[in-house]
């Protein structure tokens, strides 16, 4: 059992709690939250994947020699990826909770229930 | 290296038990909160996993700008939350 | 072997516990006023002497370090005042035991002048 | 019942998918491919102690100016649809103020957040942090600001004008790369000389840009905040 | 006796782990919402200095200006919340 894969349960388990959370509350808020602790759990699953046990960061400073640097850091692609992740992640919450707000506007209810305008 | 893996073990918990909360309790703010304490562990997290740039960016977001987003649009829709408590 | 290695890891020792016994007073405190009291003001003892020690096992990072505390004794007492306050507004009760309530007090004699 | 059932098969088998992923997954024990590259020459080629800064910027640096583009377009679209109205005379709800001891902190604080907010997007090719972390403390600190001063609004012309201009600037410095360097060196920082390794004016033009991607997002979150609070004027 | 040092903060870990364990406990039970927020306050305060222990450990400096970033920001959630609670938002 290493690093990576105790690291692998736990975004695994972030996004299936997320997703039930998704699929079985009827606030449209918490739908929401439920979609904020998905994009957790992807981002550590991501950042998992670049992890090499027994080395360090990949900031080259007096702490790592030069030379031999791709023997000592870890992996940064994925960490660059997930950085601008998160922050496109956060951009994107504010818009859906901004269609919620709309949505409240015009029929007063937070209820994903009420919304069946174009249910068959 | 065994107490490594504790830290990692002890903080995925915690991060799953505030999750499952988030999702569990009735009242909102509660839920919101937990989701503030599942970044912040996930901050230690990658930490620990050798990435401080994507800790530092899950801190300065996490801890404030993204709790605030949440709690302006459940005070825009707080007068029906409050009839239906 | 270094003697500032020895003394810094004893401080930062002595600041876990402090950190420890702050969470338990968080979890142990009768009501919520303790607990914000316990989980404030040992915490910010606790995590400056946790700091102060590893500033003394490493002393070329004592700047940052001291930087660090500056910020956490600036913020931390502002964030836990918001919170009594706020707490308080709200109206969650203290505990049987106590025997002050200073902001009562203060906001009826408002009202009385008004 | 029927609304109970669907989401549990339809986790279960999200879960399976997962399992299957997991099982299949060898930790990794070296760099392969081009992270190896980028670790191998990274520092060389383009003076940045910090490798993921320099993957953001330059590497990656138009998916970088993608993200900035998307973070637009999600503040344009919160701003449309959050169109603030005209105050009625009287329909403002009372809200209580914050206490003196936040407000005073606050005056306190903001400044010193502004500036460490500055000191981590200058720092972004020397230590951890970079644009967006930086953007994240000045968007923070705005938003201590309407957490203590009700009555605080931001200058709107100020925010837009900045906002714009470090975006223009930014799509300037990608186009010089490929009018000055070479065909294919869009967003290249090389601009600059690369200077002496580890020293603040040093890895080219990398500085520069993560300057102005720290104002254009940390104008774009404040601004969605302040959308968000959407009082009426 | 020569790592007594490194065996003083392994055993200091130790309690900032049952400090996390605590606080935690508190988190779910915590009767009213202020309570919890009570808990993130101390789980905000707490691992600040467990991001101070962990550069120690891996004796890297650079983990200490994520130190900085939460030591400065992250008292604004619990701030946030406070005034959504007083009403002030």
């Amino acid at each position: 059992m290493n690093i990576t894969n105790i690291v692998h349960i736990i975004g695994f388990a972030l996004i299936l709690i997320g997703f039930w959370g998704m699929l079985t509350q009827k606030n449209m808020i918490k739908i929401i939250l439920g979609l904020a602790i998905v994009e957790v759990g992807v981002q550590l699953v991501m950042v998992a994947f670049g992890f090499i046990e027994g080395r360090t960061a990949p900031i080259l400073d007096s702490a790592v020699e030069l030379s031999k640097a791709s023997e000592l850091i870890v992996d940064p692609v994925p960490q660059a990826l997930v950085l601008t992740a998160i922050v496109i992640g956060v951009a994107v919450n504010a818009l859906m909770l901004t269609f919620v707000i709309r949505l409240y506007q015009k029929k007063r209810s937070l209820s994903i229930n009420d919304y069946k305008d174009l249910k068959w | 290296m065994e107490l490594q893996q504790g830290i990692f073990i002890l903080m995925g918990l915690a991060m799953i038990i505030a999750a499952g909360l988030a999702m569990h309790v009735k009242d909102l703010i509660s839920s919101i909160i937990a989701v503030g304490v599942v970044s912040l562990f996930a901050s230690l997290l990658y930490l620990l996993m050798q990435a401080p740039d994507v800790a530092m960016t899950e801190a300065a977001i996490g801890a404030g700008l993204s709790t605030l987003i949440f709690l302006y649009a459940l005070h825009k829709t707080k007068d029906v939350e409050e009839e239906n408590d | 072997m270094e003697w500032y290695k020895i003394v810094g890891s004893i401080v930062t020792l002595i600041g876990s516990i402090f950190l420890f016994l702050g969470a338990l007073g968080v979890f142990r405190m009768p009501d919520l006023y303790n607990r914000m009291q316990a989980g404030t003001k040992a915490t910010t003892l606790g995590t400056i002497l946790t700091l102060l020690g590893i500033g003394i096992c490493h002393y070329e990072w004592l700047g940052q370090i001291l930087i660090i505390i500056m910020f956490i004794a600036l913020t931390n007492p502002i964030s836990s005042h918001a919170l009594a306050r706020a707490a308080h507004f709200r109206g969650i009760p203290l505990t049987k035991g106590s025997v002050a309530d200073k902001l009562k007090e203060k906001e009826s004699s408002e009202v009385e002048v008004n | 019942m029927i609304k109970r059932i669907i989401p549990a098969i339809l986790v279960i088998s999200i879960f399976f998918m997962l399992l299957k992923v997991m099982t299949n997954i060898t930790p990794k024990y070296d760099l392969t491919g081009v992270s190896k590259t980028y670790a191998e020459q990274g520092a060389s080629d383009l003076g940045a102690m910090n490798l993921v800064t320099a993957i953001v910027v330059t590497y990656r640096g138009l998916d970088t100016l993608g993200e900035v583009a998307v973070l637009f377009m999600a503040g344009t679209g919160i701003a449309l649809l959050l169109r603030r109205k005209k105050k009625k005379k009287g329909s403002v709800a009372k809200k209580r103020e914050a206490s003196e001891i936040l407000q005073t902190g606050s005056k306190l604080l903001v400044p010193i957040i502004m500036m460490f907010g500055a000191y981590i997007f200058i720092n972004g090719h020397l230590s951890p942090g970079g644009g967006f972390q930086g953007g994240a403390a000045i968007a923070s600190a705005v938003m201590l600001m309407f957490l203590a001063d009700n009555s605080f609004k931001i200058n709107h012309k100020v925010f837009g004008l900045i906002e714009s201009l470090s975006g223009m600037f930014y799509v300037i410095i990608g186009i010089l790369g490929l009018v000055m360097i070479g065909a294919d060196h869009f967003l290249d920082s090389r601009l600059l000389p690369l200077g002496e390794f580890g020293k603040i004016l040093s890895a080219g033009t990398i500085p520069i840009i993560y300057t102005l991607v720290g104002l254009k997002v940390g104008t774009e979150l404040a601004s969605i905040i302040d959308n968000m609070k959407g009082d009426l004027e | 006796m020569t790592n007594l040092p490194e065996i003083l903060l392994q055993i200091s870990t130790y309690f900032v782990s049952a400090g996390i364990i605590l606080a935690t406990l508190r988190l779910i039970k915590g009767p009213s919402m202020a309570d919890r927020v009570v808990a993130l306050d101390t789980f905000t305060v707490i691992s600040i200095s467990l991001i101070t222990l962990i550069a120690c450990i891996s004796g890297r400096v650079i983990f200490l200006d994520v130190g900085m970033v939460y030591a400065i920001l992250s008292f604004i959630g619990v701030v946030a919340v406070a005034r959504y609670l007083e009403g002030g938002l």
